[in-house]
């Protein structure tokens, strides 16, 4: 094994380590209770049918309470085009 | 890549109306049931992948460009800023209310009544103000973009010197 | 803590694509790793979005209104899209890559003389 | 209400709405024809940066104003202190980077009219740039986490397809590759410790959840993935490998708006550190006899010593370099060192007791963020002489290069000008910042500052053999007809420069009026809090 090996093992044993750790310290799947009372999604539940008008809550969330994301998103999607086809252009006039 | 065999091109064609009513199915009722302009966009593009995967890259450039296709995708995202930007100048339509970037402009109005209603759980489709109207811009946008995607990946990517059938 | 194997099942998948990334010379093994590490963090926004006995935040009608939470939905949507972005991209410098040197080890290319 | 009180409400989304605006329309206008775009391009920009100057107008009128802009709503937080919609919160580090983000955007088009005249794909290449300015000014001025996300794979999608621009030329696809891998991999570790945080709080917004945060064992996880997210975005060394290959072989316009790119996800790490996690970095986590073992504490020693490598191995590696750009970026990479250095003595005494720690921590930081500024202006500039250098003789191997000083002349000025800042030399601005940070980290530890000094002076070195190989020398034949690049990008080079003068000339007018407001926002997170969520 060579000595870049021998790091990138120990660099991933310790992700790992950490990472397990992280995941048994969560909040148990599913079940919230006052600790992790979820408010700002509940209120977009409650709230969703009045503000928006949108039955589907997932839909007033992308498009209405965080519709700048969208618009980020979309941008991502132009841009990937924009770089394929710039990628995939004709090199000479 | 060229066209694939006749079966193949049969059921294409059969299949690709269906695909696409579903994916605009999606894309109009995106507020109303799962869904939306992003899933129903997919859904599209990948009718026209699968009449890429049929017919070949070579026809299918025939038919349509990519630059063209960069222009709907311009114009869907365009329309969807718009409809952004108009939110801002709701102050100047509704005397009194002060509107932000993103604002759904047609919800709680009177000047539009046919858009003013609330969703109630009853699916009309005339509910949530611009939510449809973004929906569709979207919808526009994923097609155009994800198959302008796959279109130039797959003629960049095709055989040389293979006679197309 | 058997409520917790979602999350271990998450930190499996992240931990697989890392090791994709880091150990595997192939420039589409490498990719793979990406898009796995992406799965499994897709997968941690759903998993946060989970409430027990609930239903999609979908009104209708009639029904439950105990709704699991939107705004993970909304964001696992916007990151699947940028995740096809970033694919796509990937993909087409494969191509491009492989052009240039008939090769997809990652150890030969981009070594030759100016 | 007249029209610029509207612009200045409107100004955090109009900053970034309008270059996508522009991004989005230049596939349409260039159709029209080529001069049209490159005027609409420029007019786009040029627009921009008139609304950021307005913003900065705004921001800097009142000492500690933060401008909450809501987007589709109007109230920031619903009753009970949490934001559902989107923020952009900006305050003075916010402007302070987004005016860096301004000047280096009207640079950039300015070069590329010419620079990149005889290429094809060029709609293209101009909705790109475009998109990532839109990418860079939106990463620096948002106030959501999930969006500051989005924003940077704007950026880094972006600029990976204008780094391979040249498809042509195997080795410019290579370091297009490279950037996409680490970056994506950076972005996804970012977006994994934003869901540990969401999952925690359930929230996104950066002043929200630092209003919330408590320090638990999963917060020092994600902690630490985002800072390590942010440093492979950045640069800093064992995650350095992307940064010469994607500098050295993008365009030299690309590359500018790249500079600030990483500079971006450098504000991110300072906003993440300092805003987010704030005060609850000085917990203490262990105690051995008297001495409290702070986290604060282990943070900055790491990154301070992240930093001497960082410093050491970019200047060690730009002595060997032969092709002129790579060895810049290597000079890049050492000058991230030293904002790194800066920030991480920060981090080591300014959650202290003491006055003078404070003051020191305080100073450091004031270092770390000016040099921000000079490090983008200095590096900037260097790079746009080396793409002129390559416009004009199509030559990058230092080797080959000689004799250019006889019909370059105001190039080889403005390479002087550079190399003379990047390195600290008295009479230019890289030397008001680095002084600081020299004060600074020799109160934290004198070897510090030594080794930095050092550093700069063999960057000095490296730079004075370049201007000697390159533009000295004696006259090259195959050079005898290579003219002096077009005006536009010699007009570009030229505002760098005047800029760059202006600030080694005047140091003081900038730290007190622009840096200063940076550093007191830094340092205030409960003022950040409070403006924003109102008093919780």
């Amino acid at each position: 094994m060579s000595k870049r090996n021998f790091a990138a093992v120990i660099f991933f044993a310790i992700v790992a380590v950490f990472l397990v750790f992280g995941a048994l310290m969560m909040h148990p799947f599913g079940e919230f209770n006052e600790d992790n009372y979820p408010e700002m999604d509940e209120y977009i539940i409650d709230n969703t049918q009045n503000e928006t008008g949108a039955d589907n809550g997932v839909t007033a969330v992308v498009f209405d309470y965080r519709g700048f994301d969208t618009l980020g998103e979309a941008t991502v999607l132009f841009t990937a085009v924009a770089g394929v086809i710039i990628l995939f252009r004709r090199l000479k006039k | 890549m060229s066209g694939m065999s006749r079966i193949v091109k049969t059921v294409t064609n059969v299949a690709f109306p269906i695909v696409m009513i579903y994916g605009l199915y999606v894309i109009a009722h995106g507020h109303l049931t799962p869904g939306g302009g992003f899933q129903g966009g997919a859904v599209v593009a990948s009718g026209l992948a699968m009449l890429l995967v049929a017919y070949g890259s070579v026809w299918t450039m025939g038919k349509i460009k990519e630059k063209q296709l960069s222009v709907l995708e311009s114009i869907g995202a365009f329309g969807f800023i718009g409809l952004a930007f108009l939110g801002i100048l709701m102050v100047y339509l509704y005397s009194g209310l002060q509107g932000n970037f993103f604002n759904n402009f047609l919800i709680n109005q009177d000047i539009f009544p046919i858009f003013n209603e609330l969703g109630r759980g009853f699916g009309n489709i005339n509910t949530a103000g611009v939510i449809p109207l973004m929906n569709f811009a979207v919808g526009l946008k994923v097609i155009a973009g994800l198959f302008a995607i796959v279109l130039v990946m797959a003629y960049a990517t095709r055989l040389k010197g293979v006679k197309q059938k | 803590m058997i409520y917790n194997i979602p999350y271990i099942a998450v930190v499996a998948l992240i931990l697989i694509g890392l090791y994709a990334i880091i150990f595997k010379r192939n420039l589409i093994k490498i990719v793979i790793g990406i898009t796995l590490i992406e799965s499994g963090v897709n997968l941690f926004l759903i998993t946060l979005a989970f409430k027990q006995d609930s239903i999609a935040p979908i009104y209708r009608g009639s029904g439950s209104r105990i709704m699991s939470l939107p705004v993970p939905h909304a964001l696992t949507l916007t990151s699947i899209v940028i995740g096809v972005a970033v694919l796509a991209l990937m993909l087409s410098l494969i191509i491009h890559i492989y052009k240039h040197y008939k090769t997809l080890d990652a150890s030969k290319i981009g070594r030759e003389k100016e | 209400m007249n029209i610029i009180d509207d612009l200045i409400l409107h100004s955090p989304a109009l900053i970034v709405a309008i270059p996508l605006l522009g991004a989005f329309l230049t596939p349409l206008i260039s159709k029209i024809n080529d001069k049209m775009r490159n005027i609409f391009v420029i007019f786009i920009v040029l627009l921009t940066s008139a609304i950021v100057l307005l913003l900065a107008n705004d921001i800097y009128a009142v000492c500690g104003k933060i401008h909450t802009y809501v987007f589709g709503g109007s109230s920031p937080v619903t009753q009970g202190g949490f934001a559902i919609r989107i923020l952009f919160e900006v305050d003075g580090l916010n402007i302070f980077m987004a005016l860096i983000a301004t000047i280096l955007a009207i640079v950039g088009v300015i070069y590329s009219w010419a620079f990149m005249k005889e290429n094809t794909g060029l709609d293209k290449y101009y909705t790109l740039y475009l998109l990532m300015i839109a990418g860079m000014f939106g990463m620096i001025l948002t106030g959501d986490m999930f969006n500051f996300f989005v924003f940077l794979e704007i950026t880094s999608i972006a600029s990976c397809a204008l780094i391979a621009f040249w498809t042509n030329k195997g080795k410019a696809v290579d370091a297009g590759f490279k950037y996409i891998v680490v970056s994506a991999t950076g972005a996804l570790f970012i977006l994994f410790a934003i869901a540990i945080l969401y999952g925690q709080y359930n929230a996104l917004n950066m002043a929200v959840l630092a209003s919330k945060i408590e320090f638990s064992f999963l917060d020092n996880i994600a902690l630490v993935v985002l800072v390590s997210g942010l440093a492979m975005k950045a640069g800093i060394v064992p995650m350095h490998m992307w940064l010469p290959d994607a500098y050295g072989r993008a365009p030299a316009s690309v590359t500018l708006i790249l500079v600030g790119v990483t500079q971006a996800s450098l504000y991110g790490a300072l906003r993440m550190i300092f805003t987010v996690y704030g005060d609850s970095l000085s917990t203490t986590l262990n105690q051995i006899g008297d001495i409290n073992i702070e986290l604060n504490l282990i943070l900055g020693i790491f990154i301070v010593a992240l930093a001497l490598l960082t410093i050491f191995i970019g200047v060690l590696m730009a002595l060997k370099e032969n092709n002129f750009k790579r060895m810049i970026a290597f000079a890049a990479v050492a000058e991230i060192g030293y904002m790194i250095l800066a920030i991480g003595a920060a981090l080591t005494t300014i959650f202290s007791a003491a006055e003078t720690d404070i003051g020191t921590g305080a100073m450091a930081l004031k270092g770390g963020i000016f040099h921000i500024l000079n490090d983008a202006l200095d590096v900037g500039l260097l790079f746009l002489v080396a793409g002129a250098v390559y416009y004009a003789t199509k030559e990058t191997s230092l080797n080959r290069l000689g004799g250019l000083a006889r019909n370059m002349k105001y190039t080889t000025i403005f390479f002087l000008i550079g190399l003379l800042a990047v390195s600290g030399m008295p009479p230019m601005n890289g030397f008001a910042s680095k002084l600081i940070i020299y004060e600074s980290t020799y109160q934290v530890n004198p070897i510090l500052s030594i080794i930095a000094i050092l550093c700069s002076i063999l960057l000095l070195a490296v730079f004075v053999k370049v201007f000697h190989s390159a533009f000295l020398g004696p006259k090259q034949p195959k050079f005898d007809d290579v003219k002096e690049v077009p005006k536009s990008m010699l007009l570009a080079m030229g505002i760098i420069a005047c800029i760059i003068i202006f600030i080694g000339l005047f140091p003081d007018i900038v730290v007190n009026n622009i840096v200063q407001p940076a550093v007191n926002a830094i340092t205030d997170n409960s003022n950040y809090i409070s403006n924003v969520i109102g008093g919780i």
